[in-house]
């Protein structure tokens, strides 16, 4: 089946579900079939994906010799399984939240929302650099409205934020390091091994993967970061699935892509002029950490683990190993599990007791276990202990830094490692053991909604899966680092 | 010794501040530089300069001052700028003026190339001795179709901006206008204005033989009228000459005019193609010249009507509506 | 057979058909004929562009005297290009201007205000097809004279001084032109382009030569709105009527472009202008300082008429530096910036204009939360303003893309930096519009607003929807463009 | 080349700067306007001139004429002089319509009164 379904679907999708606004309960079994139906449409391609093939599809010619183009690649391959996955789980989760907190202008959310989905299966199944860069674009408009649904004033200054930073990044440098790709190559594929060998000269290649690393801002890397958590302005469902897999995922999606497939691995490795890379990651990793540490907001420490989790994926890539690589592309997946069960988990304790500080959270443990229960999980796997998915994908890329003598790489590691428990840990802790500060409006209320807890507990479900049977992704990400 | 008089009225152009002898002096420089173009030769073009500059222009002039206002406030601003940039662009031409041919040296480029072929052929091919009128109707004749699209252009803009002196205006313009009651003038024009029609028709036809043309014609027939306005009243000339008629005049020249571009499509020849107007070519190029001339006289004529009634029939206006 | 006819037709029945609407008087007749003309125009064009990309160069003896005696209309891939615009975007906006002009300019003046978007037309249409270096002048007067007279219809009295300021401005320029022109004359004895061209070779390097191409270059800037010889635009684009605003912003100063390219190109030839004049780097710095200050000043406009009129300022500045880098990349760039831009404002101001039928000035504050009122309206001004960012899938990313590369071709990284970063201020304003649009609640003027008639509706859509499909396929543009700028070079660097 | 053999082109050069100095410098609506023609005429001069042939006559074809000034220049001027009064007409009306609107002609009186608004 042609890849460019998979855009069509959510397209379609989209416009039914503007159609059905009037009637909510339609219109969610649109978005819910909908999301079902590109599951469907995505896993159908894995087959070929791992016997090898690459299925593609030309959209359109929008300059001449570069086409808007459609190819499936092993990674790609799991991003969007994991992002078509998760959007299944999220739907049901964002009617239970969507409804519990009786929002505003819900078609517009699902609307934007399956915008969102299609720009970021086109982001996955990118044939060229051009292509990924048009659907990246769309991936930011589409969720600017999403972004700034409430449309309060902290919305719109949000908004901006998220708009400013990453239409500017990506406008700036990201399109600055294309034209310039182009220019020097004559080229924009994909192609294994990389376009630029022996095209671009020592120098060039560390200025131009500059250019590309911050100018991917969706990945996050410091100091470009700050959109993420101004994105935390949001409803809850639109962080869960965007600002924890899908757009934070496109970014260092892309990084990974760029790296493997227009530096190419082994050209960077012999050039070292990607040796600054891990630094950068590395302190990025470290800096979001400590100030995850030091806030109050649930949502805002979330989100800085987010940011630092993302250079997880970053520091990978920067090792340039194969082993490496498959930590990337593993720990995609992994975060993206455990992340979202984290925000399931914010979003319920807000829906059912508006909490929205961590301060606030003692004792909530016994008042909604599940949630609680989910939250741990999903904790535990962030800070990468088993049984849990982000072990699996630490542990290849410790053993990465190790293999590759990356002291510094290493150091990181362990150190975040330790910051992610102390972030973390103290939040499940108080929830279980600590008395409930006598509070007033806490009172009476018990678990999240049904679709809430049916969603959060087939994500931290997933968490521990990931860990038991990885074979589907770790085999994609073998064959990505295989090239 | 007329360019110094020419820069002198110039200069007193600058130092006057009253816009009435802003106005007159203009008008001098535009006779001053109309001898200036006969003793270059350019007799049809010193003839429109006389019209149009000291003439039209003039009247044009006038009238405005009538509804505005005649004096001049002091600049406030230092005019270093202007200064500035008024000598810097002639000095740009100083310097390119350096390297340009002597001054009426037969052998410079500009009567080598295409002028010559004019001078040689125009006769033969057109039947015309007056080559600028032949090179203005015919060679080029679609210049002068453009041309006569702008005055169309700037006889529309000024209905759109002024209108065409509505009746109800006239009670501003003294008992019914005019200074008929002074019998020596009556007399006078109705003795004058006929003259002057005859006379535009004597210059339009003798434009092929002589110095004039449907363009300069076209402004002394609507100078008779205007005349005639001035003596009886902007309400008589327009019971004479009612503005849906002008209107029709101002628009009907240029139709004429492309028309008879058009015909030569039909005739099978290009866009206006007048060898094809008749079987003898020439004849066909007289012909198509005559058509021609007459469209540019009639819209000319319509135009400047148009113009001064729209200027006559506006009442003045002492404070602002805004 | 009347085929080989289009190119005086191109310009001649636009030009008929005026006086037409005068002897007609009827508002009805004369807008339905000024349609038919408008949209026959545009199928002339099309077969024109059409005939010359296959056979070449048209050339069509006005009067049947052959050049250099007679006028020539002489029609290459360029000029051919530009016709296609100025008609597409005329007929365009024609088609949506009834309810405007309904609503914006006396009844009693109607015939008269199609007679003189007619004859702008032809004019503008008359520029771009002659090959006649005087005949160049006659036609910029006549669209020059009829755009001032439209301007002033505008209904805010500040159109009256706008369009005097710009008679007084675009007069000195045609007038510099006149001069250059001159000089060419005197210097080669002919006027036809395509005879200049070959005998300017010859006095190449004497002063006179270089002194017209200074006037030249001087008074087309005046026309084109270079910066900073642009103080006429913004107020003529603020106060003249809806349609009238749209139809220059999108053909005015291209056509202006265009016939600097003209000049440069075809009449001097490359060599001179870009190789031996510092005209490059004089042209690089003023579409710099244009792109950035006039940008700024755009974000801090409240009159939204006035903020993009600003931006087009600033876009022109993108054109210009196209020129500058004379390479071929930044040469397509130019051609295509000329097309995608033109439809781009075309579309912006058209919408403006369904906006205006209930305000009256289009300010931020006075179209907060239209967004809910006028959905169609204001969602097409968003495409639009994403359009003029260079977001991809518009017609603007092309062209950045090419004036990008172009910059990088003649080494200048520096310069792609700065194209990308004005670019950036472009969301500034875009965004101003959005959030006011959208975030704002609805003031009680708004809220007695109503959604745009259709007949407005479709023909902006249209436009907005060019916008998108000359982002997504550039077969058209890009094509012909880089055809063009092979032909302007003429294997120059 | 000689001073004198150029002195219709220097001229020309004069009134050109006079006019434009008119145009930038002048507050007065109508002046301006008058600038705007000085401005205008001074290249009727540069082309006429230019046209000159020293024993020359008008180009007017007759037995026993020999030598006749270039007739091309007049038939631009001619055009060139045509549009001048064009522009002129167009500007005056809108002079008296800002006049109607301002209740003045003068430029800063107008710049001031639209600040106000």
């Amino acid at each position: 089946m042609s890849p460019a379904w998979a855009i069509a679907v959510p397209l379609v999708g989209a416009a039914l579900i503007a159609a059905t606004g009037a009637r909510p309960n339609l219109r969610e079994t649109v978005t819910l079939s909908t999301a079902v139906l590109l599951l469907g449409v995505v896993s159908s391609l894995v087959p070929d994906v791992m016997a090898g093939a690459l299925p593609s599809a030309v959209l359109a010619e929008i300059l001449p010799g570069i086409a808007l183009r459609l190819e499936v690649e092993p990674l790609g391959m799991l991003f969007a399984l994991i992002a078509s996955g998760l959007w299944i789980v999220n739907s049901i989760y964002s009617i239970g939240y969507m409804r519990g907190n009786a929002e505003q202008n819900q078609t517009r959310f699902y609307v934007c929302f399956a915008l969102a989905l299609a720009a970021t299966m086109g982001v996955a199944f990118a044939g060229n650099l051009l292509t990924l860069f048009v659907f990246y674009e769309l991936l930011t408009l589409s969720t600017y409205p999403l972004v700034t649904h409430s449309g309060k004033p902290e919305a719109i200054a949000g908004g901006r934020t998220y708009l400013g930073i990453l239409i500017g990044t990506s406008i700036g440098f990201l399109l600055l390091g294309m034209v310039w790709t182009w220019q020097m190559t004559g080229t924009l594929e994909f192609a294994p091994g990389g376009i630029l060998e022996g095209k671009a000269s020592n120098a060039m290649t560390g200025l131009l993967l500059a250019l590309y690393m911050f100018g991917i801002g969706k990945a996050a890397l410091m100091p470009f970061h700050r959109w993420l958590p101004a994105a935390m302005v949001a409803p809850t469902p639109v962080s869960a699935l965007l600002h924890a897999v899908a757009v934070v995922k496109a970014g260092v999606f892309s990084v990974v892509k760029v790296i493997v497939y227009v530096f190419g691995v082994d050209n960077l490795a012999r050039m070292h002029s990607a040796d600054w890379l891990p630094f950068a990651a590395g302190f990025t990793i470290v800096m979001a950490s400590l100030v995850a540490l030091r806030s109050d907001n649930l949502k805002r420490r979330l989100a800085y683990s987010t940011v630092s989790q993302l250079s997880y994926v970053v520091l990978a890539a920067a090792l340039l190993t194969p082993i490496s690589i498959v930590g990337a592309a593993l720990h995609i997946s992994a975060h993206a599990l455990g992340k979202i069960t984290l925000f399931f988990a914010a979003g319920a304790i807000y829906t059912a007791a508006h909490k929205t500080e961590v301060s606030q959270l003692a004792g909530i443990g016994r008042r909604m276990p599940w949630t609680m229960g989910a939250f741990a999980i999903g904790a535990l796997s962030m800070i990468g202990l088993p049984p849990f998915a982000g072990f699996l994908s630490k542990w290849y890329i410790l053993q990465a830094a190790m293999g590759t003598g990356q002291t510094v790489a290493v150091a990181v590691i362990v150190l975040s490692t330790l910051l992610n428990a102390g972030y973390f840990l103290p939040i499940v802790y108080s929830a279980f053991f600590k008395a409930p500060a006598a509070d007033v409006h806490g009172h009476g209320h018990g678990e999240a909604p049904l679709p809430i807890l049916i969603a959060q507990t087939a994500t931290a479900a997933g968490t521990v899966a990931l860990f038991f049977f990885p074979g589907l992704f770790l085999g994609l990400a073998e064959r990505l680092a295989g090239g | 010794m007329l360019l110094v008089l020419l820069l002198a009225s110039a200069l007193a152009i600058v130092r006057a501040r009253n816009l009435f002898a802003v106005v007159v002096l203009s008008g001098i420089y535009s006779f001053i530089m109309a001898t200036q173009l006969t003793v270059l030769d350019a007799v049809d073009v010193a003839m429109t300069e006389a019209s149009v500059g000291a003439g039209i222009s003039t009247v044009l002039l006038l009238g405005t001052l009538y509804l505005t206002g005649s004096e001049e406030a002091a600049p406030g601003h230092r005019p270093v700028l202007p200064l500035l940039v008024a000598i810097a662009t002639a000095g740009m031409l100083i310097y390119g003026t350096l390297g340009i041919p002597v001054f009426g040296d037969p052998s410079g480029p500009i009567h080598q190339h295409v002028a010559p072929r004019y001078l040689q052929e125009a006769v033969e091919a057109t039947g015309i001795p007056n080559v600028v009128t032949a090179v203005l109707a015919s060679y080029r004749g679609y210049d002068t179709l453009g041309e006569t699209t702008v005055i169309f252009t700037a006889g529309i803009g000024v209905i759109l901006l002024l209108g065409m002196g509505r009746r109800a205006r006239y009670g501003a313009q003294g008992q019914g206008g005019g200074m008929q009651e002074y019998l020596v003038l009556r007399v006078i024009a109705k003795l004058l204005i006929p003259f002057a029609l005859l006379f535009a028709l004597y210059v339009q036809f003798h434009g092929d033989f002589g110095p004039g043309g449907g363009f300069q014609a076209g402004v002394i027939l609507a100078a008779g009228v205007i005349f005639y306005t001035i003596i009886f009243g902007l309400a008589n000339a327009q019971r004479l000459v009612p503005p849906r008629l002008v209107e029709i005049l101002v628009a009907l020249g240029v139709a004429i005019y492309a028309l008879v571009g058009d015909i030569g499509l039909l005739l099978g020849g290009n866009y206006l193609d007048y060898f094809v107007l008749d079987r003898d070519p020439v004849h066909g190029q007289h012909r198509g010249v005559f058509w021609v001339e007459a469209g540019v006289c009639i819209t000319v004529a319509g135009v400047m009507l148009a113009i001064f009634f729209a200027f006559a029939g506006r009442r003045r206006r002492p404070d602002a509506k805004s | 057979m009347i085929a080989q006819h289009f190119p005086a037709l191109q310009v001649v029945v636009p030009l008929m058909a005026a006086p037409l609407c005068v002897l007609l008087r009827n508002a009805r007749l004369a807008w339905a004929m000024a349609l038919a003309v408008s949209w026959a125009m545009v199928f002339v064009a099309g077969s024109l562009l059409a005939r010359v990309l296959q056979e070449g160069v048209i050339s069509y003896a006005l009067g049947s005297w052959e050049p250099p005696w007679g006028i020539e209309y002489r029609i290459d891939p360029l000029n051919a290009f530009v016709l296609v615009l100025v008609s597409l975007v005329g007929a365009l906006v024609i088609s949506y201007s009834r309810e405007s002009v309904d609503h914006e300019v006396r009844r009693e003046q109607h015939y008269l205000f199609y007679a003189a978007y007619l004859l702008c037309l032809a004019g503008l249409l008359g520029i771009a097809i002659t090959g006649d270096a005087f005949n160049v002048f006659v036609f910029l007067e006549i669209s020059s004279l009829s755009t001032y007279v439209l301007i002033a219809l505008g209904r805010d009295r500040r159109a009256l001084t706008a369009s005097y300021q710009y008679l007084i401005m675009g007069t000195i320029g045609a007038t510099f032109i006149v001069i250059g022109v001159g000089l060419l004359y005197l210097m080669t004895g002919t006027l036809n382009m395509h005879d200049l061209s070959q005998r300017l070779p010859a006095v190449e390097h004497t002063r006179p030569v270089l002194a017209a191409l200074a006037f030249l270059t001087v008074g087309i800037s005046l026309k084109l709105a270079l910066f900073p010889l642009h103080l006429w635009l913004p107020n003529a684009y603020a106060f003249a009527p809806s349609m009238v605003t749209a139809f220059l912003a999108a053909t005015a100063t291209k056509v202006a472009v265009y016939l600097l390219l003209r000049f440069f190109f075809t009449v001097f030839g490359a060599p001179l202008v870009l190789g031996e004049m510092p005209l490059p780097e004089i042209l690089l710095a003023l579409s710099l300082a244009a792109m950035f200050a006039m940008s700024i000043v755009a974000t801090f406009q409240d009159d939204v008429k006035r903020m993009l009129a600003y931006s087009s300022v600033a876009q022109i500045g993108y054109i210009t530096l196209g020129v500058s880098t004379g390479t071929a990349a930044g040469l397509t760039g130019t051609v295509v910036h000329l097309f995608n831009h033109g439809i781009t404002k075309g579309a912006l101001f058209l919408l403006l204009g369904c906006m205006a039928m209930g305000m009256k000035r289009v300010t931020l504050q006075h179209m907060r939360g239209i967004g809910r009122i006028m959905p169609v309206t204001t969602f097409g001004v968003v495409i639009g303003g994403l359009g003029l960012i260079g977001v991809p899938l518009t017609a603007g990313f092309v062209s950045k893309w090419y004036l990008v590369l172009g910059a990088l071709e003649r080494g200048w990284w520096w310069v792609a930096v700065l194209i990308l970063a004005s670019s950036l201020l472009a969301v500034v304003y875009v965004w101003r519009i959005v959030e006011a649009a959208y975030f704002k609640p609805p003031g009680e003027q708004v809220a007695r607003l109503r959604e745009a008639p259709l007949s407005m509706l479709v023909p902006a859509w249209a436009m907005i929807a060019a916008t998108v499909y000359f982002g997504v396929d550039t077969r058209f543009t890009a094509g012909v463009a880089a055809r063009v700028a092979e032909l302007l070079l003429g294997g120059f660097r | 080349m000689t001073f004198i053999a150029q002195f219709n082109y220097w001229v020309a050069m004069a009134l050109l700067a006079i006019g434009l100095y008119i145009v930038i410098a002048r507050g007065n609506l109508v002046k301006k306007l008058v600038g705007l023609a000085i401005f205008q005429t001074s290249v009727y001069l540069l082309y006429i001139s230019a046209g000159k042939i020293i024993g020359g006559t008008a180009p007017i074809i007759a037995q026993g004429l020999a030598v006749y000034s270039n007739p091309l220049p007049h038939v631009l001027i001619l055009t060139a002089i045509v549009v001048g009064v064009a522009t002129l007409a167009l500007g005056l009306a809108l002079v008296v319509r800002i006049k109607e609107a301002y209740g003045t002609i003068e430029e800063d009186d107008i710049h001031s009164q639209d600040e106000e608004r």
